[in-house]
């Protein structure tokens, strides 16, 4: 039984590629937990699409201004720094390529870049928010994502089975096991789980890993939670 | 010039059935809980408007606001990014019974489609959706090697809007994140009704920090203490 | 000789039609003469397409902001309820169909509606401003000129023969002379001075003049100037 | 963060020859006229940068500010909607020369087509302009039976422009209609360097109030007071 990776540590390995002075954008859900571990000394300015630049935390329970949320409806508070806008403007900032960063889930990633991260199919109600407009502005897009589903299939894939969010849009991957880049329509290992061996990890991959130059230990201090 | 001479009743009266309405808001904040409380009123006491197409970034949430407008069967037609909430029940259940039609568009598109809508821009070019189920039978072509698909405006006949400060004129400023929409769905609707916490005399508000000049505000209507969805919610309020 | 009307006398003509509570955009010179004239009992507002609504008179020598100029480059003033804004928000607004009207000097109009008002040709340093948009924006646009040119040529034509401002874009021109419709690519004359005959004013109009019901007197208050 | 750093040398140091560059304001108003001397005197120091591409909505007047750097040979191509003023000889006497290009563009086009460089647009249709002598080439389509043109974004390497305070992530603020094109050139260039009257600390300017987001601001310089055009005109002021 491999010790993988918790949501939370995967969050923190992405931080530490955040650099100081970035502009990055968080997808609703696992990916906003990367705002927890910025790195000392590093500050990141943060954007949601719906209006704000600059936010923080969420408020203590009952301080609350419900005009002041995230893209996922959380209450959020202001830096110092920080600037509203309309929605036309802030997609400006996404599609303009202003954006340094976008950190998102991911349904699956194929070896060619393509994301799918907005339907599970016909049978749901269809809701894509701000994912497609996300993964063609910013200038790095990043995921993070287990590294296979809750029933054990892989979730990077040589090509998507599920809806499209973007085509050949996501540069770097972190997941419970790996560190993976896309380069050349292919997944490149850069890091992995001392504990995983190279076999391992690709029995679990449905695309091949290639290697190119060493590949380092994926190592996260334990009290990250 | 006075464009605040009006109730909640009179602000919505006017919207004719098959209507296309814009309303401003993202999920609850921002959104004109009043103004559509009123429209539903309207629609309870005499039948009308019905058959609406609303333009809203979400589907609502409970059994308030927009989530209550889509309960009572006026809308025909919903054009948003995002209609999944924690409660969108009102939506998904005429979704699956196919009692309301959905146009499902990535966010930033239908923000600036809007916005289009509003210069008198009547198609652009973007790159979002470009290879995905949205891009189906839209046009694309090729700008500096790279593809991107055509998108058209969007306009309305009313949009519904909420504000924090208004003046006689119709300019308008916004509470925090609370903007979103309203200030694009003010350009591109053919009446625009705003709410607003506080109506001041022209003059008042800083020429400089106008965030809607009055040209795009038809009406304008005082809710000094304007009720928020997310705090309805958890009272659990029936609307 | 014909007392045919001065530009402040056209210029207060063409206030009269200027329905109060109405967003009116005046071109650079000659049109911008029309805010003079107000009705008592209305209030225009007055947008200027470098980012003011809501403008008023010039202020006194040696109290300009130099920031707060009209499109003219002249110094402006505010009324109450004025508001600033950038030039994709201004030019929204003119090609959005959000002025009511736009009121525009001219070097030629022609029975289709063509306007020529921005180059006598070739020889010219080529400058346009914002009167290509401004004539398909506003919900009405109105010319205000001399009914001939300098020369005694007519600025009244059957089509133009310099280049367009604008196709199928005027509405009504108000001149030294006479007011003028344009519906279905005619000319149709609603006003002269009374001492002008249909004739006279016939022989220095260069396209045929329509009469459809009465030819009103066009008469002005002589103390405008 | 702190994007005030700067002096007025450094802030124009590294535009390089070739490099099209926005210049913010509508005649002098809005003008970054320190700015503009700043990078006059590099190239009169050192002959760089040449052959620039200059965006601006004038060509000049007079001898100083946007007039003087036509005038020392720097400008390559000018892009503008009225290269016409009170003194534009420095402009005209080159274009009649042919010593230098001129692309003309209706304001509103022009204004239009560098919010859209800067929003990320590659492509969009207007009225504006259809019929006439500047819609040459330009490709045609038809929209709910309305025929329209097609025009492209415009971006820049470099904008200068001018702005009232700046705050350390860049946040800005205007004065009056010295606005202008200034937010629109910030959003379409890598390097947005705008000159200030005063520098505050993050947090200083009411995030209501923000008109340029920092996040369109590469580098902040102040100049506490800063020249105006006309006055320097009347001052018959040659730079």
């Amino acid at each position: 039984m491999i010790n993988k990776l918790s949501n939370a540590q995967i969050a923190w390995r992405a931080a530490q590629d955040i650099e100081d002075g970035v502009y990055v954008n968080l997808g609703i859900g696992f990916p906003e937990l990367v705002a927890r571990f910025q790195p000392a000394g590093r500050e990141a300015v943060f954007h949601t699409e719906n209006g704000v630049l600059g936010f923080g935390a969420a408020p203590p329970s009952g301080a609350e201004h419900w005009d002041l949320i995230n893209a996922g409806k959380k209450a959020i508070t202001l830096k110092p720094g920080a600037a509203f806008f309309h929605h036309a403007d802030s997609f400006a900032m996404v599609r303009g390529g202003h954006l340094d960063v976008a950190i998102l889930g991911a349904y699956q990633v194929a070896e060619n870049g393509d994301l799918a991260n907005w339907s599970t199919g016909p049978n749901d109600v269809p809701a894509v928010g701000g994912a497609m407009d996300l993964v063609h502005g910013a200038k790095r897009v990043a995921v993070v994502t287990e590294h296979v589903t809750k029933h054990g299939q892989p979730k990077l894939v040589r090509r998507c089975s599920m809806p499209l969010t973007g085509v050949a849009c996501v540069n770097r991957i972190y997941t419970s096991l790996a560190v993976i880049d896309i380069e050349s329509s292919r997944f490149v290992l850069r890091e992995k789980l001392p504990a995983v061996s190279l076999d391992e990890l690709q029995s679990v991959t449905a695309a091949e890993l290639k290697i190119d130059g060493t590949v380092v230990d994926l190592t996260v201090p334990g009290d990250v939670s | 010039m006075d464009k605040t001479k009006f109730n909640l009743a009179e602000a919505v009266v006017d919207i004719p059935d098959g209507a296309t309405v814009m309303i401003g808001g993202f999920g609850g904040a921002g959104a004109p809980i009043e103004l559509i409380h009123s429209l539903l009123e309207r629609f309870r006491a005499t039948g009308h408007p019905k058959h609406l197409t609303l333009v809203n970034n979400n589907a609502g949430n409970g059994h308030v606001g927009l989530g209550a407008l889509i309960e009572c069967g006026t809308v025909k037609r919903l054009i948003c990014s995002f209609p999944r909430s924690v409660d969108s029940r009102a939506f998904s259940q005429k979704y699956r019974a196919k009692e309301i039609e959905l146009e499902l568009v990535p966010q930033g598109t239908f923000a600036e489609r809007i916005r289009a809508g509003g210069a008198g821009i009547p198609a652009f070019y973007t790159p979002t959706a470009l290879g995905t189920d949205l891009a189906r039978n839209k046009p694309v072509a090729e700008f500096d090697g790279r593809m991107y698909l055509q998108e058209r405006w969007l306009k309305a006949d009313f949009a519904l809007i909420k504000a924090e400060v208004g003046d006689e004129h119709g300019n308008l400023t916004y509470r925090m994140a609370g903007r979103n929409f309203n200030p694009l769905m003010a350009m591109a609707a053919q009446c625009t009704v705003a709410q607003v916490r506080r109506i001041v005399p022209a003059g008042r508000i800083d020429p400089e920090t106008v965030v809607t000049p009055g040209i795009f505000v038809t009406r304008v209507v005082e809710v000094s203490d304007p009720q928020q969805e997310e705090q309805l919610n958890r009272a659990g309020a029936i609307f």
